[in-house]
Order: structure tokens, then C-alpha cells, then sequence
């Protein structure tokens, strides 16, 4: 046990798995020699060899679409994606391929495999080193989407999602890698994928947020905290399957939900979250299913701090769901 | 090495089994049904140039690569069909067949995007240290996506122990004016063409598969295909000429495979369609509990509620 | 005027303005002198010549990108996506450069291009000739999403996406192409993006459904109004920017609404309608939001009717809001 | 033909600019900063060798072009702060420059995509008629992403009037072993090479641009950039050597440049970041009304609300 960030945190997973499971292998651009761009693959180069820790070509289609074949072989890849903005050249190989493999071959085939990819704002990075791209891949049937919020979280649910038969995109919040330091186990643990978690107990409000905006939640619910609104923040860790009926039980209870996310409103997973809600508790709702959001425009380099919905975006919408 | 003979007579099985589909498909029976276009007898010499422990990756249009390999004509049209016994549960459309047991990998439709895959696959089993070689069957025009790109160059880069054939149209022109074969330079490939006929397919393929397994790296193959006249005519003619099988043999095996053809379809049409729960299956692979994702339960649920009354 | 199909009501709109506009142009695979697959381009190849009627290589990812640059240069270009299932290998190309060209260069460089193609199930197509990608498009913002669900509209609509300075999904409901004919004018008409219409008036039920799926809600809401429930039913049309207004107006009027659609149901359109409705509708709300839609599985082979949300999927759900 | 004094002194601006955002980019004033990575003498000889109205297609590392264009140093770095005179607005990430007035292309992030773009535009610019040509500028990595390969493809189909140079590492081995001017035949293209100093490139760009004019079609050209020792320092050396100027002279020079570039950032930093609404212009054409869509409308006016007593 000891203090860690993020990037150590998944660093340790994927050593414990590579260690314990000789088919897990790494591969990405730079992940090799070089530890990655955001150094979270630092060290299993030297550890575990050429052949486990692949440097590849610049070419995530290439990437993703080998490391279908790597798993329908028996390996369990689990490539990186440089940032999450760069996943789209792999977007047919995700979408149409790895997602479907399964299903379409009846089960003769499975795709195991763990895409990581650093998701988010607040670098300064503009429109290409940003992005949060959650949606397209919940709305695409076969994934299951990983977001953590901190490294306790990450470690344990990177190691699920490499142990998980199916393919999971792995965002790790950029923003987050090296700015919250906590206690971690220095051994191996799980945490089951589909579960979320109450980060902060309230009775008025309840907020759904992940990855670097649970913090702009909690920092917002400080702040109405003292205007007498007592704010329940719920952070479901698994974006898909999202863990719904630890939500509902908490709007059983509050009434009333705000969903926060840095991806752009349209589409978003805040739509689907509060639709589910809707759906599951309307006659528990005292006040409209509210979002706070990134805007329906494409990230911004100058106004990034305007664009995401921080704490200051977050403050007046909790005010007027709580006194709807 | 396998005989023409047995080139030709799993040849004439995929043939027949393509016109009787054709039939099947314009007649409504069946979505659509993607024939080898007279490549049948490349994809079997293909077939039988390799190991049995060796995998293929084929288009949706190489069924003849599956029959090869001992898939039933039965089994094939149930996955056209996609009834009850489709061995793909009704959810591949035609020609996505796919098995693990007889190493035959799932098909793309996206043209191009199976290469990738084949790639990986070739990969994995050199890093496992196996002595397995792939072979990935295409048609010339998918050299044209991005996937051939990603995948040839990822073989390259790694010496994957993989054969690229590419099933040219040696009707049709390039465009621009570029074979297939000369793209293998711009990956550091190995390139090598041959005719269609079987045995040109036989020794090339055997070859490049032999040079993959001893750790020489991948070949792009360009087999150059006449559809006209018909080749597998020609090889029934030539094979008749040589005396391997004579005018009333190679009669009473067509009029046996016909039969064989016959009893399978119209068994594969009487079976009934997946029961409705199936369309929930192999969406993820079953957790511990036998419990479906909240969601998808719910919608299963929903699906069983607006056919209570139907008996699947 | 005369009784058109879809597949006709589309080339008109193609052949008059590239009559009107020397700078359309038409391009995808097999689009020249074959006149696509679905035979929409027939007879461009003929009236206007190679320049303008492109046949090209087989990458969808090409095909969206050159036209980037011919729109750049000042062209109207209109690529065609055989199938829509086709548009990932393009995926990039969509989201990351046509959609921010103009937000990315503050205005420097447009893109303005209309991208068709089919969508949709019912076939027997399976997985890959079937799907309906709307939402990728929706929550990308910069994109302009169009559904034409009849001749008439699919004429004017197309004639106003050509016309528009951006880029513009238009999507088109394959088996509605040749199954629906209608009066169509023979002469150039336009009708504006963004703007819906009320199919049927109702008093009970808001539904909101767009291109084949339009019949079935029709289909539904005969059935249920012999059994007292009155329907109303809206086809936006135009997916984005959505006519909010109108749905709104209906909603405050029947206090209850269902939107049906092909595509998964997770972080489809329907939840993003849904959602705006909750904040824009809640105190009408007599019943919770609800959808009718595909499976959040990828789209089968032969079950593909009870995957599809035909009628029969959508009655029960209209009679449950009606009588929540 | 620009003359190599010419390329120094915009290589010198370039040199300079890059050492200065880099200050600010490791100080945090900026987001981050992509140089030139001592390409510049190849870039801004490679824009002397076209016309003005060719355009170019740059990635974010080619600001050398849009200076050797005429961009003034404070207009770039009030791009790269991304202020309130930035010509993007403040929507492009540093190294996103584009002005269509000098036919500067918008650059891509994704790398390679922006390469599919400018054969488009070579393409519709020969369908129009007009003499204009096409240079697109890479890294040599970047010919293993996707959009190389459409984008050499389609301009070898269309024999599109356009010049494809890689800036290649030379001191980096390529991996597979192939030579980026070697995919050229993939695609039926012309290949050429030089090494990457700026009188060969003059001449090499300046070749392919008139072959492209003169309705040759595209060229793939690799220059090799040996960035050891710095190439500017040597041909700073040469032309001393040959009298071009005098120490004294080029010392000067750049005392000018370094002042302009103080007042540049002075100015840069000064200025105050766009308008919050500027966040929602651009996103699609002004209607005629002016009106942002509703959704758009309704998230300016939340924005406005949270911002309430920001003068912005
Ligand atoms: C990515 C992708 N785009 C489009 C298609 C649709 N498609 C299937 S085969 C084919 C090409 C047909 O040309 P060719 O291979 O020459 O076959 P031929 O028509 O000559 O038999 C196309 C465009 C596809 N399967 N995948
Ligand atoms: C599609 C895409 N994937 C990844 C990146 C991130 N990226 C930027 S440059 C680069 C390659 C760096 O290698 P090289 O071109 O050799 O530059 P060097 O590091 O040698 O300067 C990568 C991976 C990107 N810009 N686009
Ligand atoms: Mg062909
Ligand atoms: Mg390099």
C-alpha cells in the first residue's frame, strides 16, 4: 500500500496481469521502448520483452484490427490508443469488427481485448488532444466502456476489463494521470465491471459524473452545500453496462438528477442516463432530468475552461433542480 | 499435396451449391447469397495447399475454402438460411460461415478489414512460438481500402507467417494501371503471381505457406483469374481427357451431389428459425449467473411480452 | 408532376441541381456508369460526363476526404456511401476534419458536401446492409442530419442540403426507396432543413418516428385508435438541427410521448428527443418518455423483423402511455 | 527562382519563432507548440518553388510555409495564444493555422488525413481547368496511416496535379525497410528524392510542380533531412562564405527579428482572449437571420448565464 497516481496505478495492473497471465500482450504506438506518450506503459518493455510490449506502425485501424486477429487467436491484447481523439481512424475495426465478432460468428469467435485510450479536457491540447468519445462506443452493441475516476478505481478496473471476455474501451481521464494521488494495494485486486459508486451521500440532488468531472461535482456540491442543498454524487466507473439501479435508488431518494459530462450534449451519455431514469422512476422525479455538459460544438483551444462544465456551470443548474 | 481430383470434385460441390443458393436468393428464400464468381477452384487449391492446423481468412464470397474443409453442404445452407441450426444462430448473414474448430475465421464484409485480422492472427501464432501460417483470400479491388494498406504493411513490419491472395479479375484493368503484386514493394513484402489454375494455385500457395512457416515472412500472391471460358470446365474437360474420371462418373457425382443438395435444403427450410431469445445470445459471452446485462434483459423481456403469443 | 418512387424523387433533385450548379458534383463507387447500386445516380453519367459523375476506388475514407478538398476548393460535392454500414471506414474523415473544418479554421475554409446513403433494415441484408448510424452524426457537432421518409420530402430535402454551406448526412430509407410512389413535382423545389411536420393528427399520444419507421407508427396508431387511443405523429425530418418546437407544442397538447427508431436503443436519438422533451416539457408530462427501437444488439439475419421496432413492438408501448 | 537568400532569411524567421513558442509552450502561456523540427529550410524552399496561387496542405509543424507566404510573426503567434485577433478565432489548437486568402490549407491533427484533402483539391482544381497545383507536406511516419494510401491512390487514379513531399528522417531507418519514395509504385505515381537542402529542393519541388502544371500528374518526392549538424547553421555558413552577407549584416537581421518577435508576444499576450459567444461561431454558416440554431442558442445563453458578470 502506498501513495500512487493514476499512471502508476494502471502501470501496476498491467505488469500483475502481464505476470500472471502470460496471453496478455501490449502493443501501440511508442509503447515500447518509449513507455507511451503519457509514460503509463513505462518499465514493461525492459520487464516483459519485445514480444508482449509491441511497438507498432502509426496506424490505429492497423492496431485495433490486429489485435482482433491476436485475440481471436487466444492472446488478450491491449492496445493504446495515443489519445482518445485518435481512435476514430480504428473506428470501423471497433465498431464493425471487434464489437460484432462474437455475435456475428455465434459465439465461435470472441474478441477479449482492452483498448486504453486518455479521454478529456483541460490540458490545453484543442480540438485533437481533448475529446471525449464515450457515446459512440455505448451506443455500439458488443462493448462495454470503463471510465475511472481515480487510481484505486483504475487499477482494479483495468485488471477486470483484461480479465473480461469481451472488448472494452478503457478511457483514463488525462487530466486526472497525475493530479490525484491516493492509497493503492502494491498487489493485484479486481473491482467488478458494472458497478457504480456513492462518492458522497445527499438528499436533494443527485449527481451522476465520472472521470475528471466527479471532481468539478464535488466541488460544485461544496459549493451549494452551503446554501442548504444537499448533493449525492454517484460515480458508475462502468459506463456500459451502467449500473442503473444504483442510480434509481438514489433519485428514489433525492427526486431529483443532474448528469455531468465533458462529450458534447447531443447524444451524449447524459441523454441516455436520464432517459433510463425517466423510464425507471418517473413518478419519483420532482424536477426535470438536467444535464450539465460539454457544449454541441467541437472542443475549443482558448475557451476550454468555459467549454467544460465545471463546477461553475454545474452550480447553477444544481440550484435550480434542487428549487424546481 | 492434394490431387487435381480432389480440387475439382470440392470445386464442383461449391459450384452446385452456388447455383442452388442463386436460385434460393432470387426466389426470396434467402437474404442474398455472395457466390465464389468461378473463383472456386483458387479457394480450394488455396484450401488444400495449406495444413489443416492452418487458418483462413476468407471473403464472404469463399464458401468453397469451408467445403474444403469438410463443411456438409447441410451445414452450409442452414447458416444461409440462418435457421434454427445455423451454425452462426441466425445472426451472420450468408457467407459470414465461420468456424474455430476447422480454423475458418469469421468473414468481413467491410472488404478489406478480415486482412487485418489475418495479419494479427499470423502474428500471434509467431509470438506463441506455433508453426501455424494463415492464408487471407481477397478480391483485387480491396487492395483499393485502408485495410489492406494496415494489413500488409502490419505483416511486413512483423514478418507474420501470412499469404495475401488476392483473387484478381484478370478481366478487368487495373486502375490506375498498378497490379496487385506490385504493391508488395511498398511494404517490403515478398510478391509472387500465378495463373488461376488450380495447380499453379497448388504449388504457389504451398509454396509461400512453406516460406511463412520456416519464418520467411509474407507473400502477396496475385492469382490471375480467366472467368471465361469457365475453369472449372476446363479442368472437368482436362481431367476427362486424362482419364481420371470418366463422362458417366463425374454424371453420377453431380447427380449424388444434387441429391445431397436437395435433402439439404429442403431440410434446412422445414427447420424452424432461432427461437427469439437467440437474438439476445452471444452479445457478450455468458456471465457465471447465465444473467444478461439489466438492459438487454429488459429488452429481451420486451420482445418475449409483444410475441406472448408466439410458441418460438 | 406524377407518381414518383423515392429512388426517382432523388435523382431529380440530383440531376436539377447539378443542372443549376456546375459546381455539384457526384461521386462514389460505382456511381457513373453503373448509377450505384441502388440505381440513383442513373443517367448522371450520361447528362453531365465523367468530370462530374466520379466513379472511384473502393475506400469510403477516400472518397469522404477528396471531397473535403474538392468542397475546400469551392465544388458541391455529394459522395455516395453504398450502404451506411460502409460509412466507417470513413468515420474519420466525417468527424474529425469535414465536421470541424469550418469551427477549426475560424472560418477560413468550409465544407460544404452531402453525403448519401442508405439506411435501415428490412432487407434481409443482416448485419452489414441494415444499419442506421444517425446518432454517431448527431452527437458530433458541425453536422447537419437529414432522414426524408417519402419522395416528396426526399426531392426538396436533398435540393436544400446541396444547396446548404455545410456538411450534411443524407440519409435514406432503403426500403422505403421504391415501396412508397407519390406526387412529385417534375420541377425543382426546395423544403427548408430543420423543419418537421405533423403526419397525423392526435390527441392522446405524441409519437415521434422518420424514415420507414414512420409507416409502422402509422401502422400502430390505426391500431390503436380502434381502441380509443388517438395519436399524433411527427416526422422531424430533418434529425439535426431537430425541430424541438414542434414536438414540444404536440407534447404539451397529449402530454405523452414515444419515439421509435431502428437503430440501438443506447444512446440513440430517441434519447436525446426524449430527454430535450423532459427539460422542455416536464410539468406536461402525463407518462414517462418512452421508446420503441432495435435491440442493443447488432442487427441479425433472420430475426430481423422482431429486431426491427415494427408495429407490433410499438402498440403495447402506445397503449401503456396512453393509459399510464 | 527564389534564391537561397530568400529561404534563409523566412528558415530564420521560423528558427526564431520556433525558439521563442517553445519558451512560452515550456512556461505554459500556450498550450504547446510544434516546430519545426528543423525541416524549416525544406518547407520554406519547397513554398519558393510554387506559384502563389498553388495551395499548400501542411501538417502543424509547417508554419514556415505560411510565413514564407507572408504570415507576419504576430499574426501567427496571436494564433498560437489563440487571442481575441487570432485568425482561427481561438478554435485551432496551436499549429492549426490556415488562410484560404494564401491558399494555406487547413492542417490536420490526425496525421495523413489532411493529404486526402489536398488531392482532392488538386483534383477539382483540374476539373475546373485551372493551372493551380498542389503541394502536401508530411513526416515520413505518417505514410503508414490510413490516408496516405487513399490519398496517393486517388491521386494516381486521377492523375490529380499535386506533389507529395515526405519530410524524411534520415537519421531514423525506416521499419519494414522500405523507403517511403518505394510505395510510389503502389499507386502508379512518379517517385523522386533529394537530400533536404533547399537548392535541391528548389529544384526538385519546382520540377514535380511543372510536371503537375503541365498535366503530368502527381509526383511522391522524399526529401532526406539530415538534422545533424543543423542544416540552417551550415547553409548560414555557405552563404556567409560566399558573401551573401556578413556576419555583421545577418547578426542584425536577427536582432531585427528578435524585436519584432518581442513585440509580437508582448502584444500577443496583451491582447484578451475571444468573446465567450465566439465559442459558437463557426460551428456552421451564419443563417441570414444571424440566428444560432436553437440547441446552439440555448447553450450560449447558459453560458452567458454562468458568466453572468465576465465583461468577455
Ligand atoms: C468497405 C466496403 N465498401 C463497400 C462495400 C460494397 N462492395 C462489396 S464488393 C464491392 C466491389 C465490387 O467490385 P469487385 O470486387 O470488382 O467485384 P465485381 O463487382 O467485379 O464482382 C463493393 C463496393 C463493401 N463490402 N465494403
Ligand atoms: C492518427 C494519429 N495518431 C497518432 C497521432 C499522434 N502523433 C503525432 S506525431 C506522431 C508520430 C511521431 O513520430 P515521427 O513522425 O517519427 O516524429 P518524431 O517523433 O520522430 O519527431 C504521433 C504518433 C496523430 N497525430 N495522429
Ligand atoms: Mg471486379
Ligand atoms: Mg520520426
Amino acid at each position: 500500500m502506498s501513495q500512487k497516481n493514476m499512471v502508476k496505478a494502471i502501470n501496476e495492473a498491467l505488469r500483475h496481469e502481464m505476470a500472471s497471465d502470460d496471453r496478455v500482450v501490449v502493443m501501440g504506438e511508442d509503447v515500447g521502448k518509449v513507455g507511451g506518450v503519457f509514460r503509463v506503459t513505462e518499465g514493461l518493455y525492459d520487464e516483459f520483452g519485445e514480444a508482449r510490449v509491441i511497438d507498432t506502425p502509426l496506424n490505429e485501424g492497423g492496431i485495433v484490427g490486429t489485435a482482433i486477429g491476436m485475440a481471436a487467436y487466444g492472446l488478450r491484447p491491449v492496445p493504446e490508443i495515443q489519445f482518445a481523439d485518435f481512435i476514430f481512424p480504428a473506428f470501423d475495426q471497433i465498431v464493425s469488427e471487434a464489437a460484432k465478432y462474437r455475435y456475428r460468428s455465434g459465439g465461435e469467435y470472441a474478441c477479449p481485448m482492452v483498448i486504453r485510450a486518455p479521454i478529456g479536457g483541460g490540458i490545453r491540447g484543442g480540438l485533437y488532444h481533448s475529446q471525449s468519445p464515450e457515446a459512440f462506443f455505448i451506443h455500439t452493441a458488443g462493448l462495454k466502456v470503463v471510465c475511472p475516476s481515480n487510481p484505486y478505481d483504475a487499477k482494479g478496473l483495468l485488471a477486470s476489463a483484461i480479465r473480461d471476455e469481451d472488448p472494452v474501451l478503457f478511457f483514463e481521464p488525462k487530466r486526472v494521470y497525475r493530479a490525484v494521488k491516493m492509497e493503492v494495494p502494491d498487489e493485484a485486486y479486481t473491482i467488478p465491471l458494472g458497478e457504480g459508486r456513492v462518492v458522497r451521500e445527499g438528499e436533494h440532488v443527485t449527481v451522476v459524473a465520472w472521470g475528471a468531472m466527479l471532481y468539478e461535482a464535488i466541488a460544485a456540491a461544496e459549493e451549494v452545500a452551503a446554501q442548504g442543498v444537499s448533493v449525492e454524487i454517484v460515480d458508475p466507473r462502468t459506463l456500459w453496462p451502467l449500473d442503473l439501479d444504483l442510480i434509481v435508488r438514489s433519485v428514489e431518494k433525492t427526486g431529483r438528477i443532474v448528469v455531468v459530462h465533458e462529450a458534447p450534449k447531443a447524444c451524449g451519455f447524459g441523454a441516455e442516463i436520464l432517459q433510463l431514469v425517466s423510464e425507471r422512476a418517473f413518478l419519483h422525479l420532482a424536477a426535470p432530468p438536467a444535464r450539465v455538459t460539454g457544449f454541441d460544438t467541437p472542443f475549443p483551444y482558448t475557451l476550454e475552461n468555459e467549454y467544460l462544465p465545471l463546477a461553475r456551470r454545474i452550480v447553477p443548474t444544481l440550484l435550480e433542480t434542487a428549487r424546481y | 499435396m492434394a490431387d487435381l481430383l480432389e480440387v475439382y470434385r470440392s470445386a464442383v460441390r461449391a459450384r452446385l451449391l452456388d447455383e442452388r443458393l442463386a436460385i434460393h436468393a432470387r426466389a426470396g428464400h434467402i437474404g442474398y447469397h455472395p457466390d465464389a464468381a468461378r473463383a472456386e477452384l483458387v479457394v480450394v487449391a488455396a484450401t488444400l495447399a495449406l495444413d489443416r492446423e492452418d487458418w483462413i481468412f476468407p471473403t464472404p464470397r469463399d464458401h468453397a475454402a469451408a467445403l474444403a474443409r469438410g463443411v456438409s453442404l447441410e451445414r452450409y445452407v442452414d447458416h444461409a438460411v440462418g435457421n434454427a441450426d445455423d451454425a452462426l444462430g441466425g445472426h451472420g448473414s450468408p457467407g459470414m460461415f465461420a468456424s474455430r474448430a476447422l480454423r475458418i475465421a469469421s468473414p468481413s464484409v467491410q472488404v478489406s478489414q478480415h486482412l487485418t485480422h489475418a495479419t494479427g492472427l499470423a502474428w500471434a501464432a509467431r509470438l506463441r512460438g506455433a508453426k501455424e501460417v494463415v492464408l487471407a483470400l481477397f478480391d483485387e479491388t480491396a487492395a483499393d481500402a485502408g485495410d489492406f494498406h494496415s494489413a500488409v504493411n502490419f505483416a511486413g513490419v512483423t514478418r507474420a507467417p501470412i499469404v495475401f491472395l488476392s483473387k484478381t479479375d484478370g478481366d478487368e484493368a487495373p486502375a490506375p494501371d498498378v497490379e496487385v503484386r506490385e504493391k508488395a514493394v511498398a511494404y517490403g513484402v515478398r510478391d509472387d503471381e500465378c495463373a488461376g489454375d488450380p495447380a499453379a494455385v497448388l504449388e504457389h500457395v504451398g509454396e509461400a505457406a512453406r516460406r511463412a512457416r520456416a519464418g520467411e515472412g509474407p507473400t502477396l500472391l496475385e492469382v490471375r483469374l480467366r472467368k471465361e471460358p469457365d475453369p472449372l470446365e476446363a479442368l472437368r474437360a482436362a481431367l476427362l481427357h486424362e482419364g481420371a474420371f470418366t463422362e458417366e462418373a463425374d454424371f453420377a457425382f453431380r447427380r449424388e451431389l444434387l441429391l445431397e443438395l436437395e435433402r439439404a435444403t429442403s431440410a434446412a427450410f422445414a427447420k424452424p428459425a432461432p427461437r427469439l431469445e437467440s437474438l439476445f445470445e452471444h452479445l457478450y459471452a455468458p456471465s457465471a449467473e447465465g444473467a444478461l446485462p439489466v438492459h438487454v434483459e429488459a429488452q429481451r423481456a420486451s420482445l418475449r411480452a409483444a410475441y406472448r403469443e408466439d410458441p418460438r
